[in-house]
């Protein structure tokens, strides 16, 4: 028998049902599955017996062809008259094994190719190390690297710039909480008015350090009840109201 | 400017002492050529080392150029040396080799599904032997590893580039005509079939 | 008996492959031929590449036959095996270089007035890249040097003209627009909050 030949040259149960099927003379279109069923179990068989590692991937096929060779068994539904392919069992297996003769075939044409190229020699590289020693080094700079890494400095020295810019601010202005309370007291005299925003008392210096002295004196001021603070909603206009003396007094 | 003579004599040269593929546009850039110039160049050269049946031919490697010895003097050159042979691949890598060629980029799984077997050996023996690569990843589950061939794969098969591969089309109907002539011969036995269960 | 001309062909052919010089006898013994034809085949090889003007060249070592490159196409195999490296400027390098390029001509002084940073070495560095050169001498005390980029500079980036560069307006701008915003954003505080003590 044609399958018990060169037992373990298949290169996977695909190849094996193939060669049972061209030695069998048989149409792949209309493969005569009881008999190459039995003749691919015969062939596992053979395999087991000679202690053959028969590898997972063929037990899968024998299943698959078992099932088919079942469902060939039941009555056909479809016309006799009709060749219905989509519902032939035999279907599926028929299109991979025409994928796998495809490819099969690919590999004789590559090994041919393979053959002719064998027969041709490359030659190794000269030896070019006195060259490889003296590299020829170049700048490598594109416009958008330059203006990437100056924009860089720009933003670095803008930032050093204003931190120092910060620092000489609160050595000119350290003026005290006293005096600023001072300063507010004065105020609404100047300002003629009894009732003024947080805004007014910074308009002339809005600087940071300025706002925040401002704000903690009016927070010390309320507190010995100089002055009434106000503010409508969150963020809103802080109103500050200064308290007489006499009504303190009182 | 150099003269077409200093120019092939330069590519000459260079594929000489380069030994593995010249890259056209490498060769063109130290001449100072366009790359389609370069190209043109080389396909000369190819063309007289052929029609004046040298013992060296120029290959074409994907789009670079290399000196090789003419299969027709392949015998002397056996007898001269053993030469160190590159090693026929097996049947499997063959085939594995075939269906990534043809197919690719490629997971293994859709491999393993045309061959009906596991064959991340094989994937591994050929990626060692620089013949396939990866070549990305696949939008599928699991985001599974493409491969495809690599010009050591162009080399060892005497391919120009992967288009100069046998068309799959031919392969498609070659098995097709195959199976026509089959047929012919086989309408009585089909009958018999639902007899024999 | 093998052509003339296979002859040849094969010689090519094993003196590609041995690459060492291939002895006239071996080589005769290899075709089957004598000493003295082979010899004669070798020399017949000689002069045609010589004469073609070809990149390779036959050179005979002490009785024996092997291919080299032509001397006349030297400087192209130095330009296709010299490696490049790359070197990329370092950020002061950039720094100092941008400051010179906007400012020019410019004073070490000034250089590292803007910078709060002493130069010298960098400058030592760009002028030995050819990217900046003096060009003159300031009339301040001392009469320093004044630097200004170079063509070289300019053909790193394409450039016709130091007019090309990107307009250094736009980056004042930018800088002051920044600093204006950083003002508007005013410390804002809440009473509410800290009031409910």
């Amino acid at each position: 028998m044609g399958y018990k030949v060169k037992l373990s040259v298949f290169e996977g149960p695909f190849d094996l049902l193939v060669h049972l099927i061209e030695n069998a003379r048989m149409s792949i279109y209309d493969i005569k599955v009881a008999e190459i069923t039995a003749q691919y179990l015969a062939y596992i068989e053979e395999m087991n017996s000679r202690e053959i590692y028969v590898g997972a991937e063929f037990i899968v096929l024998a299943a698959a062809l078992i099932e088919i060779k079942s469902k060939m068994l039941l009555p056909r539904i479809t016309n006799e008259s009709e060749t219905d392919m989509t519902g032939d069992p035999r279907s599926e297996l028929v299109e991979r094994i025409l994928e796998y003769k495809k490819f099969k075939q690919a590999a004789a044409l590559i090994e041919e190719a393979e053959q002719r190229a064998l027969r041709v020699f490359e030659k190794p590289q000269e030896d070019i190390s006195r060259f490889l020693d003296q590299p020829d080094e170049y700048l490598q700079m594109d416009i958008k690297q330059f203006m990437n890494a100056f924009n860089l400095f720009l933003h670095k020295k803008q930032k050093i710039e204003e931190i120092k810019k910060n620092y000489a601010r609160v050595e000119r202005e350290k003026i005290t909480v006293e005096q600023k309370i001072n300063y507010i007291h004065s105020y609404f005299g100047l300002a003629g008015k009894d009732k003024v925003t947080f805004t007014d008392l910074v308009k002339e210096n809005p600087g940071r350090y300025n706002t925040a002295v401002t704000f903690s004196s009016l927070l010390e001021m309320a507190r010995k009840n100089e002055i009434e603070l106000m503010q409508k909603h969150n963020f809103g206009p802080i109103w500050i109201k200064e308290v007489k003396k006499r009504e303190a007094d009182a | 400017m150099s003269s077409k003579k200093t120019i092939k004599a330069a590519f000459e040269a260079m594929m000489f002492t380069l030994g593995e593929p010249l890259d056209v546009k490498l060769a063109a850039d130290v001449l100072g050529i366009s790359n389609k110039d370069a190209c043109a160049y080389f396909k000369e050269l190819q063309d007289e080392y052929e029609q004046e049946g040298r013992g060296l031919r120029v290959r074409e490697v994907n789009g670079a150029f290399q000196f090789v010895t003419s299969s027709d003097v392949y015998d002397y050159i056996e007898r001269l040396c053993t030469p160190s042979k590159k090693k026929k691949l097996s049947q499997s890598a063959l085939e594995v080799l075939a269906i990534i060629a043809y197919k690719q980029p490629v997971t293994r799984g859709e491999i393993e599904a045309v061959r009906g077997i596991k064959c991340d050996r094989v994937l591994e023996g050929l990626e060692n032997k620089g013949l396939i690569a990866e070549v990305g990843r696949s939008a599928g589950v699991g985001r599974p590893i493409l491969y495809g061939t690599t010009d050591t794969f162009l080399r060892h098969f005497g391919f120009t580039s992967i288009e100069d591969l046998p068309g799959i089309d031919d392969i498609e109907n070659a098995v097709h005509e195959q199976e026509e002539d089959d047929d012919s011969g086989q309408v009585t036995f089909n009958l018999n079939e639902s007899v024999a269960q």
